[in-house]
């Protein structure tokens, strides 16, 4: 076991990150034995469905849990993304590519609002997050007067956003998805901005005191965290087509959860967006598998709970043991 | 001097890399202050510790009372009589003084917790100790030295039998120190054993009747106080006579230009009115006690901490400094006191770590170019002379020294000519220390200039070209290496202030 | 120069002498119902006091009792959800299976504190963040009210049936006048919570923790003990609100709650309990649960509808925390 | 066409049932088979949607020689949440039904009606499971078309209760078994408005009436505030009265005259709280009720009359004489309202039969499995009052 530990290919990977590829598979098995008609190309459309939205939330929150930092605003965002830009679509009769862009930029207002405040002020993170949910879900509210909003279905004119999911059976969003998520984890690890964001969360005075501006990258962990927000707000009505102001909350906890799964620690400073990947897929699958095995959702949060607490114990150990 | 009550012999204590005591031994007798001396990172603290349960021994015997003992928590220590008054104090700055006295023991009126009780029973502690603290006072309000005091009658209110005083001078006033004095008398009359752990020679040969000298983690010797000189502790303490060696003269030329010249900083109580010039390739030593307000001079100066007022010229022209960014851009460098804290980031790399304050030099468009960064980093740590298999290993894994050399290299790969050194040497052990020397030497002969804080006086007197002086925030001195010396120098760290 | 830091040393101890930010706070309080009562006539009947207290109750004592995990640093946020699985259980017994009343509010509260007891073992004995460990019970509460209830819908005994005693505990009609006994309640229990925040070992180990939990740890206390303690303390109340939610509201829902925690939250940052710990008081919690309160149920007597009270609650919360900030940064220069 | 379709459900649903390994006891169903047989290869337009399910009606047709045609249907049955005792009696219905006709029925849906995703995710997953027919009360119009197109595809008969699907896929909904919202709404003004009719006749200001609405957003929930709304305006009018609207946008703007709150005799102010739920909704109308020119109020569905009855806990101003209190009209039943209704405080309700929409459902499902035709059954809302809860037409319809 030890041993295993040391093989290089297995420390480049990330031995946690192992340990969850096979809880992904073996959990798919058990599905597929356990579940009705599980195994499957529908089964896995479904999950993806989930997956994709939850996977652009939890890989945003990757970068503001990396900050030592924590944003769970970002359910009521996207739905307010969603809603803001949905009310333009089908009221104003902005266009669709416009709207899409609309609804990035609802999610990277909402960063910036929380990274400002985080970064500039130094307003506690939790407090942040507390008051832009309750002022997401409530300019979403007073912009569409109330109303839920419904995009258009794939066989109208302009239903073509959601190819962005699929073509017929393939699967584009989860292409799209995985694109995203390397282009993070390149962001993370190969460049400015990630290296700082991780250094800062890992010890933010002493970044400072090298002379780097560390409002700067604090926020725009924020902004970026917000963008994916507004992205994965178009997934989510490509997916499920209509959006009811005054929720979304209930999106939060899971993007959490599936970040944290991941290996991203709360404390700041270590993140991994494979590790995001495949918590987000664990929850997905998770979620599908439920309902084929004819339980509640209920089971799948009770499971989800208990699986980020057994990830992040191991990871609290893990640490101990090192120092 | 009373009978043994405390033996420890042949206390072993490791820590990863490091071998923090080397089979030490060491006693105490009732009614006597036993001084336990030596360099900063001599073991003393570490052996303070393993007394008290806060670390555990490796091997070794501790013999308390006549009987073999191993205390597991700081609680049995003190339930068993021995008391540590911290040097890193352990208050807890919400509650009131009375209640971080009485933390853990309150007095209890039914259910309820006596804080009537609990504040006329530090008042009488006070009144015999004759401090004058109110007890119901929230102690993150009182001075550093009350704070002291109240860790001190702490430490008598649990009917100690040892006391270890932790440097408890250090950050106190004359007038301070002078009553702390009366208090160990006090209890030395009722025969407790005191070990005392002070850099300070002065107070040593005052207070104490045995000194015991560490050094580098092993057992020295012990002498009578009355019986020897200052000398001969020092070289005890220090083993090599280099230590001792002030500079003889300053290195700088007549002629060297000025390179920052800080007017009238003001920022807070700790920096009030502070004027200085510092030339090029000087090493501008500044000295005072615990609290006189050099780190924050520092940091004023750096822009880590706002100021009030003041200017700040480099090269004579004058610059605004409100950020790091902009302290770094001026080309100032900070090595900070508290590495962990402030100087490093210990879950990244050796070359990500020289980079922190570089990285825009180390990019390939929008990427970090990784070989460059490690280039750059393994020069540095060949020229430091960095103890590590590689660049790429977690600065976390480096002994202090190592992590300060790291500190070094990052402020180096930025190329600052002017460079703080804040307690450069802390935590560092004594071959490390002189390799710090060696390069901060080499520095300021290439032309950088160092500004260089610390409390160790042999320290200032063996690297400083001249020394400025700071005591309560204010500037109370500043003289040539030719002229200093540890009188002069102490003198003006405790000036009274009119 | 001395002399002005010196009045303003005087004043800052004035305002401290009274209580700091639940003074100001207090105020806010007392402004906001001069304002609603000034803007609407309806506002400032006895029945508009009597609807306040009745939606307090449960916030106030969510509030109460988050007031310790937050001053040891740390935060509960699975008191919204538990609230609503705790009532759901205990109403499901009752309507159900037929238990008595006090049986079924007995449960409620038991399993409040063994989900504090959970809460605590996972932050002071595994070492897991606070947040996180609380965001998981707050899921798995959540599914397990659910499943409990058999995910049904409860509605505890209504007024005038049978068993419906438990809701005089929080509202009693005397000659026809309704009084607001819950608030009596609410009171004593911030009486004693106050002491037992100040002038007991839970409260003192309490703050010790938050304030530096190294030190408190050297001071020889059982710091997992008293840490643990906080998050019984925050269930339990958990466990008293779910009764309070009952009483007033009789129809739980599965699957709600998740909110409530940032309502009593926010009630107690507001009152003046510092995010980092070692500092908050229960009365100022309190204090702070009805700034939100009022809010809520003030706004729509000027005629807003919801989805501005939720801006209005979101910017009033930064307000807050700003407020202190500020005041903070200008006691360090 | 229509037969043919059905045809093609019927053989799918059975080859669905052998496959899930409930497959029974053979009796002779040739005839169903070969007329699958047909329709697939009519259909070739499937193809390109579904391969998936193209390979799994092949795979399935030599084996539903063997399948029955009696009884071994299994339903997909997924309500709007389990909230509020309306969608527990409606399931009570559906197994129920499903008991005395021999079928199995999977009863789920979401914890809340705002969890439109879960519910998505729900019918995707019923579809998947390949089931004989879906029984569907769908949180949002709009959300599920997608997925009726697919179980259209795959040849899965859906049923829509309680809400109506307006816009779903040509074909994709065989029935739907839902109430006139609007007329239901309508109906509790009728009942409401000459209980006030007096009072509004006396007063010398303008009077109030309010409306609490959970949200704006579902068919059932707006339908039955607008015809509320609607039919108080036009029986107003009848009267010469003028009727303003006011509060929530969405229903001031949709009704048919909003009206000038300045000179009109009758307001009707509509609330509509930030979640929906109890607590949210008494806080909503605790304000209107609050207000000294209220005569009247009306909550559109359970969660918001048992809003409104936990507002009047304390205030106490809801009652049954339009001379000294506020008449408030409810919708649904369940132990809360149906004890207010008893006891004088609430003035009366439009229920539904919940118990008979889930018993239909499962009715109409199996009639589509046996290959009969079915066609929509309108259900009614039932005004009740304390006057009336006794009747026999009334009485089976308050569910607990």
């Amino acid at each position: 076991m030890e041993k295993l530990k040391q093989n290089p290919i297995v420390v480049k990977l990330g031995f946690n990150r192992i340990v969850l590829c096979g809880v992904l598979l073996l959990m798919y098995l058990l599905f597929s034995v356990l579940g009705e008609n599980f195994a499957g190309i529908p089964r896995i459309l479904s999950a993806l469905n989930y997956a994709y939205f939850l996977g652009f939330l939890s890989l945003g929150v990757t970068f503001v849990i990396a900050t030592g930092g924590i944003d769970f605003s970002i359910g009521p965002v996207m739905f307010c993304s969603a809603l803001v830009s949905g009310y333009c679509l089908t009221s104003y009769g902005v266009p669709m590519a416009l709207s899409l862009v609309i609804s990035i930029l609802v999610g990277a207002l909402f960063g910036t609002f929380n990274g400002y405040l985080v970064s500039h002020w130094s307003v506690p993170p939790f407090i942040v997050s507390m008051a832009s949910m309750n002022i997401a879900k409530g300019v979403a509210s007073v912009f569409t007067k109330t109303q839920s909003v419904s995009w258009p279905q794939g066989t109208s004119e302009q239903g073509w956003f959601r190819s962005l999911i699929k073509v017929g059976n393939f699967p584009v969003g989860l292409v799209i998805f995985l694109a995203f998520a390397v282009i993070c984890s390149v962001i993370l690890n190969k460049t400015r901005a990630g290296r700082y964001i991780l250094s800062l969360g890992s010890n933010r005075e002493a970044v400072r005191l090298s002379g780097v501006n560390v409002k700067k990258w604090e926020m725009l962990a924020y902004i970026i965290c917000g963008t994916m927000a507004g992205i994965a707000a178009i997934f989510f009505v490509a997916a499920y087509t209509t959006v009811q102001p005054g929720y979304g909350d209930q999106y939060n906890n899971e993007a959490i959860a599936g970040c944290v799964m991941g290996g991203t620690s709360m404390a700041g400073g270590l993140a991994s967006i494979g590790g995001t990947v495949i918590g987000v897929f664990i929850i997905a699958l998770l979620q599908e598998g439920i309902l084929a095995l004819h339980f509640t959702k209920d089971y799948q949060l009770i499971i989800t709970g208990i699986i980020v607490i057994v990830a992040v114990y191991a990871d609290v150990v893990a640490r101990r043991r090192k120092n | 001097m009373g009978e043994v009550i405390l033996t420890m012999k042949e206390i072993d204590k490791s820590f990863p890399g490091v071998h923090a005591l080397d089979h030490v031994s060491f006693e105490v007798r009732k009614g006597e202050v036993h001084a336990l001396m030596g360099e900063n990172g001599a073991g003393k603290s570490t052996l303070m510790k393993v007394l008290t349960g806060i670390y555990k021994k490796d091997s070794g015997t501790i013999v308390y009372e006549g009987k073999e003992v191993e205390f597991h928590n700081t609680r049995e220590a003190q339930d068993a009589g021995v008391v540590i008054v911290h040097q890193e104090l352990n208050m807890l700055g919400h509650l009131t003084v009375a209640q971080n006295i009485f933390i853990g023991r309150e007095f209890k009126k039914g259910i309820a917790i006596d804080d009537k009780k609990m504040n006329e029973e530090a008042a009488k502690l006070f009144d015999m100790l004759h401090i004058d603290i109110d007890p119901s006072e929230t102690m993150s309000n009182l001075t550093v030295g009350k704070q002291q005091m109240c860790e001190i009658a702490k430490a008598i209110s649990h009917k100690a039998k040892v006391i270890v005083f932790d440097e408890p001078s250090a950050a106190l006033t004359e007038a301070e120190i002078d009553e702390l004095f009366k208090i160990i008398r006090d209890l030395r009359k009722q025969q407790l054993g005191i070990v005392y752990i002070s850099h300070r020679m002065d107070e040593i040969k005052v207070i104490t009747d045995r000194v015991t000298v560490m050094r580098d983690g092993t057992y020295v010797g012990t002498l009578i106080t009355e019986e020897c000189t200052k000398d001969d502790i020092i070289n005890m303490m220090v083993g090599r006579v280099i230590y001792e060696d002030p500079k003889q003269h300053s290195m700088v030329p007549e002629n060297a230009p000025v390179v920052l010249k800080v007017e009238h900083l003001n920022a807070g109580r700790m920096v009030q009115d502070v004027s200085f010039e510092l030339r090029k390739g000087e090493i501008l030593g500044f000295s005072g006690l615990m609290g006189a307000g050099r780190t924050e001079t520092a940091r004023a100066i750096f822009g880590a901490d706002p100021k009030e007022s003041g200017d700040i010229y480099i090269n004579g022209t004058k610059v605004t400094i409100n950020s790091p960014e902009d302290a770094v851009k001026c080309g100032i460098g900070y090595l900070s006191e508290d590495r962990k804290r402030y100087g490093i980031v210990v879950q990244k790399t050796i070359a990500e770590n020289s980079t922190m304050a570089t990285l825009e030099k180390y990019m390939k468009g929008l990427f970090i170019n990784k070989r460059a960064e490690r280039g750059i980093a393994q020069e540095y740590v060949d020229s430091l002379a960095t103890k590590t298999p590689s660049v790429d290993q977690l600065v976390v894994n480096l002994s202090g020294g190592n992590q300060q050399k790291v500190v070094i290299a990052k402020w180096l790969v930025r190329n600052c000519d002017i460079l703080i050194f804040d307690e450069p040497t802390r935590g560092i052990d004594v071959g490390a220390k002189n390799e710090i020397y060696k390069l901060m030497n080499k520095l300021a002969e290439e032309g950088k200039s160092i500004i260089m804080i610390s409390s160790e006086m042999t320290e200032i007197l063996r690297m400083s070209d001249r020394i400025i002086v700071m005591c309560e925030g204010k500037k109370t001195g500043e003289v040539d290496i030719e002229e200093a010396s540890q009188e002069t120098i102490m003198n003006m760290a405790t000036r009274e202030i009119s | 120069m001395s002399k002005s830091s010196a009045a303003g040393t005087q004043n800052k101890s004035v305002i401290s002498r009274l209580g700091g930010q639940k003074f100001i706070v207090l105020l806010v309080v007392i402004g906001l119902i001069i304002f609603f009562g000034a803007a609407s006539p309806d506002f400032r009947k006895y029945s508009t006091a009597m609807s306040i207290l009745d939606y307090s109750y449960y916030i106030a004592l969510m509030a109460i009792g988050v007031t310790f995990p937050l001053i040891t640093g740390g935060v509960d946020l699975s008191i919204g959800t538990g609230l609503i699985c705790y009532s759901l259980t205990g109403g499901f017994l009752i309507v159900q299976k037929g238990w008595p009343v006090g049986a079924g509010m007995l449960v409620a509260l038991l399993l409040g504190i063994i989900m504090g007891l959970f809460n605590g073992v996972l932050v002071a004995v595994m070492n897991l963040p606070p947040f996180l460990a609380t965001l998981c019970t707050c899921m798995i509460t959540r599914g397990l009210g659910s499943i409990f209830a058999n995910r049904l819908g409860i509605s505890w005994p209504t007024s005038g049936t049978e068993g419906s005693w438990f809701r005089n505990i929080f509202k009693i009609t005397v000659n026809g006048t309704k009084i607001p006994l819950g608030f009596l309640w609410v009171l004593l229990l911030v009486a004693l919570m106050a002491f037992v925040l100040n002038h007991t070992k839970i409260g003192r180990y309490t703050i010790a923790i938050g304030s530096n939990k190294e030190a408190t740890i050297l001071s020889g206390i059982n710091v997992k003990f008293y840490h643990i303690m906080a998050y019984v303390i925050s269930g339990f109340f958990a466990g008293l609100a779910a009764i309070a939610y009952s009483a007033v509201f009789s129809t739980v829902q599965p699957g709600t709650g998740a909110g409530f925690e940032l309502e009593a939250i926010g009630g107690a940052i507001i009152g003046g309990v510092s995010a980092s710990g070692g500092v908050g008081s229960v009365e100022g919690s309190l204090i702070g649960v009805f700034v939100i309160c009022l809010l809520k149920t003030g706004l729509p007597y000027i005629g807003l509808q919801a989805n501005w009270q939720q801006i209005i609650t979101g910017l009033v919360l930064i307000g807050a925390v700003l407020i202190d900030i500020m005041k903070k940064k200008k006691e360090k220069d | 066409m229509k037969k043919k379709i059905l045809a093609t459900l019927l053989c799918a649903s059975l080859a669905a049932t052998l496959l899930a390994g409930c497959g029974g006891s053979g009796n002779d169903a040739s005839s169903a088979s070969s007329d699958a047989a047909t329709t697939d290869e009519s259909k070739p337009a499937e193809d390109n949607t579904a391969d998936d399910a193209d390979a799994a009606t092949e795979a399935e047709e030599d084996t539903t020689a063997v399948a029955t045609t009696g009884g071994d249907y299994k339903f997909e049955i997924i309500v709007k949440s389990y909230q509020s005792s309306y969608w527990q009696a409606a399931v009570t219905g559906v197994n129920q039904k499903a008991e005395e006709l021999g079928v199995t029925v999977n009863c789920t849906g979401p914890n809340a009606e705002s969890d439109i995703a879960d519910q998505v995710n729900m019918l995707n997953n019923a579809i998947n499971n390949a089931p004989t027919g879906i029984g569907l009360a769908a949180c949002d119009q709009e959300a599920c078309l997608d997925s009726l197109q697919t179980a259209m595809d795959k040849g899965i008969p859906v049923v829509c209760f309680d809400s109506g699907i307006p816009s779903a896929p040509e074909g994709s909904v065989l029935a739907t078994i839902a109430t006139d919202n609007y007329a239901a709404g309508a109906t509790a003004a009728e009942n409401l408005y000459p209980a006030l009719k007096d009072k509004i006749a006396a007063a010398s200001a303008p009077v109030r009436i309010g409306e609490v609405n959970q949200e704006a957003t579902s068919e059932s929930i707006t339908s039955r505030g607008l015809g509320f709304i609607d039919k108080i305006i036009e029986l107003a009018k009848a009267d010469s009265k003028s009727v303003a609207v006011i509060g929530n946008e969405y229903y001031v703007n949709n009704c048919s005259d909003k009206g000038d709150e300045a000179s009109a005799d009758i307001i009707i102010e509509v609330a509509v709280p930030a979640q929906t739920t109890v607590e949210l909704c008494a806080t909503e109308a605790s304000a209107i009720l609050n207000k000294a020119d209220t005569i009247g109020m009306f909550g559109s569905n359970q969660v918001a009359a048992e809003g409104i009855l936990t507002a009047n806990e304390n205030l106490d101003v809801l009652g049954t004489d339009p001379e000294t209190s506020i008449l408030a009209a409810g919708f649904d039943a369940g132990s809360v309202i149906k004890g207010a209704i008893t006891s004088g405080k609430m003035f009366g309700a439009v229920t539904q039969s919940p118990l008979a929409m889930g018993q239909t459902t499962v009715e109409v499902l199996t009639k589509i499995a046996n290959g009969e035709s079915v066609s929509d059954v309108p259900t009614q809302g039932y005004w009740y009052d304390s006057t009336n809860m006794e009747d026999a037409s009334i009485a089976p319809n308050l569910y607990d």
